[in-house]
């Protein structure tokens, strides 16, 4: 029989579903979703200024901030009050599926730019939550994750330190001297390129340094062999990033909790094999 | 008990994967053989989960989150998740009852999300012991594996199975001395008596709670064989007397049937084609999709005629593309996507021959598990249907007669210990007596002497 | 360098796995794309054995090995060992030389032996890097690639591939943000003009050893995308947009076919089917025995015009079935020989329908695969031949057209969000200039700026 | 297309060999392989006796043992210089690929009951080259393995005590006090099972016991988790076990040497990874 007439023939619900086009509710406005409208600020100009974060617009963004900036409004409330709401609400929209990965670029990238339009007024850089290093293991080249990884930290209100791809064990432990982060993300590819990690953590310890925890993750990565070594939790998708950096600067917690709380910490479902 | 005496197949071209003359429904809208082949997942528990229950219970949930994680993903519309229980499960039935819950909670839960269709076969290990346990009909080992049968049914399993291990002393003696009537006599005699005193149990138990008993597997002592005889290279056990062995465990999975089951039959029974043929029951099959846990030389042909496409088992742990719940369960669906296809587009039987023919002369114990030859096999049983010795030797000796066919044709090629090792068991085995009772004195006889772990108390012989 | 301006194939249904229109030999007795299908098994080398020399030696010897023991012990009549090396085997020139020769010799043995039919293909890294390494084309890390493709070359390696990554970072911009413009240019422009320098050395290396130029694949930049696409219910990139990349892909990894290639593409390259379609090579893919690697959405389908089925890659570990290499052998082993069998029986186009149709509306980037729009991609390539940019367009709007077609009649559904990007893509890509350095020179001014590790004079631009 | 006739069209060769039909030498008799012949006492009646062995004959080798036996020959002699020697060409047989395992277990059987005669007649048990000990690991009921084992060993001239299966680990140690074994063998088919390994050791190791080496084989354990503890090997084949008890006896290797050199030990190839 032919192509075509095999093809007519089939039901494809008795082959695959796609779950994706079966699940989807009804189209709704990002603000109208009931948990943004509770993250969202009802003031202005702040409203305006987080919906412009939300609706990914970095050039309305940008124009809203100078304006009001120039009304003098303070920086560091339209940071906080509003770009970081917008941003929470991409981040809380991304959690639920209804937000992808380019809004959240996007959106981030209108945040980033008016947060330095900010700084300029303000004359210094504003605060972060805390600072958090982020580099892909020495040989390794794959750096997309770690790529993510940046920006969900800075989306989450981290300053994030972007150390590149293939990078020694001895540039770590530089970077943790200098920047005291509270939490090291490391990002691994490949079989033979994961052994840096242990090879990081021994290097910390010989510079008497310690973390409360390095997030070990990437594509090859195992979590049995993350867990092989002290120090470390064994990360697995880099929207996780700033809610494990969270559970450490708010909670206290450290490697030990994190690899016993992951699930509990990211909030989701998470594969799990002893 | 109502014995097979004719083929519920009239012709064996009626054999095809997805259909069974009877099929099942196991609630979440699930039915097996009704013209769908659907994925079956099996995940053996890490090591040190044996350790507690607590440990267990989540490694078997975990499991069924990842498989069922999986399956939504990439979009299957149904899965089966098997569990096997290792021995601490059934020494304790309230672990069995525990996992249970968390598992059927589990998939219950994405069926409800997603409308996916599931359900969990549980398999209660048979803990009991030849060796150790005189009484291996009656005994705190036996009574423990019916609790944990019932505790599955109880706790949500859709369908029960088990592994008997009816006769394996003697037929491991068998195997590894080349020994047709030993083998003949653990599988046709010893395995048959132990699969029906079992399943006479455990068909009510099913019953009352509303589960399918699934239905047993001739792994103990057929499986045996066939790990063995390994690769083509390997030199423990001939691939002739292999397939002959294979032949004896249909009429002896049979009896499981006969009892009341219902099937799937389980997935590591390679001799299900020919239970299929005989009784239209559901089965699972594995092959190209189970060489995480072991080397088959039919891995295409045992799709064939197959209602379920399992992986057998597997370690769980991770691989670069997920955990190997999520893997696996890809891997046997998209096998199954491909037979549910060419069944939508009527190419169906197109599909199966191929399968079938891919490996139908590779081996001697594919030969005789292509679906024309396994319902040959088929008859050679129900002819001899009342009596589970005769039927199991008529079983071999048919499966003889194909390969000798086969090699005629030059279709088949064989080793000359291959040659060698199937002339003498045919021999053997045409020579030995037609009446069961003569048969079964002389082997007791016999292999009390020869095999230290059988005793014919056992078996109230 | 002749570009593709017309199809070699003539009609989408001449499109059928195991045959293409310009087979190779490779030496051993081996042909591919001869009429039959090869298994090609690819190992990832173990944690640790990247420490020394010696230890990679060994790894290789070992992965060799195993497979082959394997492959006599399961009857497989041919198979493909791929090496894809790591950094330090291509930042040492000697490793490659050593560990190539280490495998070759084995492979050897085995052909003597036993007269399978084998050969190795070597894959050095691609080690040049945008961020670290000003000179990507010319520079200590540019010198090491040319040199370990020649060890590869000189020491018996049936076969050298690469998987080159120009473009990626731009692109890799561009998939993350959801930018078609970006994608385009990094895939269609920097990427084919990659391809294409590193080509025109690595051919004349192969020519020189007798050694099979084998091709590149898009892995670098369109699996990247399907990657973070995942499954249906992933969050990170669009499936549509992914499928208008996957077309960009062919588009790029025609170039080193155009440079002298001549397969079999690399197996990770999911547009192999649309390259084969222009260009008559044989090609190497992977889909279902891939999810030890990774999980995709169209595991059969990729089999329905392939000439050698792969695994991708996988640990070099144990399974209860055997060490990885052994196991995972024998699951592309038995697809092949599926598929074999369908080519003997004359049943080859029923079995590639099979495989196509299961998969076809599963998801938009299988759909644009199936070999009857693949033919079409290509069509919508050649006719822009001339020009790597404005092909690679073509591509991607093509695939557009073939996804918003299958959505017109029914048969395929899009979730709003690849609705969405679908049009917001169609629509740039559309709007784009027809002159390709109009396009360049905006993109670099406008991507210069925003991707740190963009350097245009990398590309001599 | 019907069944018949696509199978009609295929050309077997292009789906699969059969190499083991393939590589099939000319049909040669046991006794004149070369090396076999090397073997085999060239004196009567010690060459009737090995011959009744590479034979499988276990009547006749009784019978012919009996009459030796009568006619005065030495006991010993008997075992040393004919059905050893007979035992020996059968294992030679088999490591060839001549020979299979039901010739083994047969010819095994033959000898076995045989030495028995001769042990009648001694008096007393013969010597054997040293005692070896072999389990199943607790919890499991898979034995043929075990089973296997004990048969090479005893045809390799080793006393081979067979704890049987489902074996706590208390039990193992009571009996490496009692027989001061060479070597262990420990098999466990499962994943839960295997970890009652490292309990033997442990228990070993507290009540201040030791062995050369514990050879720990069987379907689902894996060489890694084996040596993730001391005094372990992992063990592949069963043919292999009195291999290594002979590199334990004659070249004093321990666990460490057997893990580095096991394919050289065992003469064949065995699939590796690190
Ligand atoms: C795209 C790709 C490439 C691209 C990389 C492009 C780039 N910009 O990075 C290119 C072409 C360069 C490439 C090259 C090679 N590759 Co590559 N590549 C891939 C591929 C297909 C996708 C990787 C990817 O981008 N994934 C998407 C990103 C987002 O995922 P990710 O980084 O893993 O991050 C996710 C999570 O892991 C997590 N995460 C990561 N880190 C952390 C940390 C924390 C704290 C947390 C919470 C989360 C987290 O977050 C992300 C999800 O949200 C993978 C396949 C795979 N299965 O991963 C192979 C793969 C990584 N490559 C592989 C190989 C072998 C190579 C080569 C050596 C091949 C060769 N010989 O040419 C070369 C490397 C050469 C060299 N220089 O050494 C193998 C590695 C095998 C192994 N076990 O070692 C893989 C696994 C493919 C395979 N199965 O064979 N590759
Ligand atoms: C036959 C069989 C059975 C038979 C056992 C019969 C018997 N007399 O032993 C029966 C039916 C009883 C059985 C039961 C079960 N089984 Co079972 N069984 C098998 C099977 C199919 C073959 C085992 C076999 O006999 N192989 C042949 C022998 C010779 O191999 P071997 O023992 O491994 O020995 C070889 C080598 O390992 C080596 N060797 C072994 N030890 C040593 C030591 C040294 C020093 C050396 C050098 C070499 C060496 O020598 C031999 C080769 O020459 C395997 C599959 C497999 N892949 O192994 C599953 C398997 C072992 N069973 C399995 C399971 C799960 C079970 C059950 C729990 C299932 C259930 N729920 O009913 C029950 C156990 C119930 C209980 N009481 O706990 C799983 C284990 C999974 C896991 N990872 O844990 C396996 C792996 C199947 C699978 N892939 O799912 N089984």
């Amino acid at each position: 029989m032919s192509y075509k007439d095999l093809e007519d023939k089939i039901d494809q619900r008795n082959v695959y579903l796609r779950y994706n086009v079966e699940l989807e509710g009804p189209a709704i406005k990002p603000e109208e979703d009931e948990e943004v409208a509770k993250i969202l600020p009802n003031d202005e100009p702040f409203r305006s200024i987080a919906l412009t974060i939300l609706n990914e617009n970095r050039d309305e963004a940008i124009t809203i901030v100078k304006k009001a900036l120039d009304d003098g409004i303070s920086p560091l409330d339209i940071i906080n009050e509003g770009l970081m709401k917008g941003m929470d609400a991409v981040s809380l929209l991304y959690t639920k599926g209804i937000y992808f990965l380019p809004d959240l670029m996007l959106s981030g990238d209108a945040m980033m730019e008016s947060v330095k339009e900010c700084e300029a007024v303000l004359g210094h850089k504003s605060d972060s939550k805390a600072t958090v290093v982020s580099f892909v293991a020495e040989g390794d080249p794959h750096d997309i994750g770690k790529n993510l990884i940046l920006m969900f930290l800075r989306a989450g209100g981290y300053e994030a330190i972007d150390m590149g791809r293939d990078v020694p064990a001895s540039d770590v432990v530089e970077a943790v001297k200098k920047y005291h982060p509270i939490f090291l993300t490391g990002t691994a590819l490949m079989t033979t390129t994961m052994t840096a990690f242990p090879k990081v953590v021994k290097a910390l310890e010989d510079a008497d340094l310690e973390v409360p925890a390095i997030g070990c993750g990437g594509g090859a990565v195992r979590k049995d062999f993350v867990e092989s070594f002290p120090m470390s939790v064994y990360g697995v998708e880099a929207y996780h990033t700033p809610k494990l950096a969270d559970a450490i600067l708010n909670d206290k917690k450290d490697w030990k909790d994190l690899r016993k709380e992951y699930s509990d910490v990211v909030g989701g479902f998470v594969s799990e094999y002893s | 008990m109502k014995r097979f005496t004719q083929m519920e197949y009239k012709d064996p071209d009626e054999l095809l994967f997805g259909h069974a003359k009877y099929p099942i429904s196991i609630g979440n809208d699930t039915e097996i053989g009704a013209g769908h082949v659907i994925p079956e997942i099996n995940v053996a528990p890490g090591e040190g989960t044996e350790e507690s229950k607590e440990k267990m219970v989540s490694e078997c949930r975990n499991i069924t989150r990842s498989a069922s994680d999986r399956a939504v993903n990439i979009g299957l519309p149904a899965f089966i998740l098997e569990q096997e229980h290792i021995s601490q499960q059934t020494n304790n039935p309230d672990w069995t009852a525990e996992c249970t819950q968390a598992q059927v909670e589990v998939l219950e839960k994405y069926h409800d999300e997603y409308g996916i269709k599931t359900g969990l076969r549980a398999t209660p290990a048979d803990i009991r012991d030849e060796e150790k346990d005189s009484g291996f009909w009656s005994s705190d080992l036996f009574n423990r594996v019916i609790e944990s049968i019932e505790a599955s049914a109880e706790n949500g399993a859709a369908i029960v199975s088990i592994e008997t291990t009816g006769g394996k002393s003697v037929s491991d003696y068998g195997i590894s001395r080349g020994d047709p009537k030993a083998i003949l006599f653990g599988i046709g005699v010893l395995g048959s008596m132990d699969m029906e005193y079992m399943w006479e149990k455990i068909v009510p138990i099913c019953k009352k709670h509303n589960t399918i008993p699934g239905g047993d597997t001739d792994c103990s002592q057929s499986n045996t064989a066939m790990f063995l005889a390994g690769g083509l290279l390997d030199k423990d056990c001939s691939h002739t007397l292999t397939a002959l062995a294979r032949a004896m465990g249909a009429a002896r999975s049979l009896v499981a049937v006969e009892c009341g089951a219902q099937g799937p039959l389980k997935d590591c029974g390679y001799e299900n084609p020919i239970v299929k043929a005989i009784s239209g029951v559901p089965i699972s099959t594995e092959g190209k999709n189970a060489v995480c846990a072991h080397s088959d030389l039919m891995g295409n042909l045992m799709a064939s005629v197959t209602d379920m496409w399992s992986n057998e088992s597997v370690y769980h742990r991770e691989e670069m593309g997920g955990t190997t719940p999520e893997v696996w369960l890809q891997a046997t669906g998209y096998e199954a996507a491909l037979m549910n296809t060419a069944i939508e587009t009527g190419e169906g039987k197109t599909l199966r021959d191929l399968y079938t023919l891919t490996d139908k002369y590779r081996d001697p114990q594919a030969l005789i598990l292509a679906y024309d030859n396994a319902y040959r096999i088929g008859e050679a049983i129900v002819k001899n249907g009342d009596d589970p010795y005769l039927r199991a030797r008529a079983a071999a000796i048919e499966a003889g007669a194909i390969i000798n066919e086969a090699v005629d044709s030059k279709k088949m090629y064989l080793t000359r210990f291959e040659r060698d090792s199937l002339d003498s068991a045919l021999k053997v085995l045409k020579k030995l007596p037609t009446e069961s009772d003569k048969f079964t004195k002389d082997c007791i006889r016999k292999y009390s002497r020869k095999v230290p772990d059988f005793d014919p108390k056992n078996y109230e012989l």
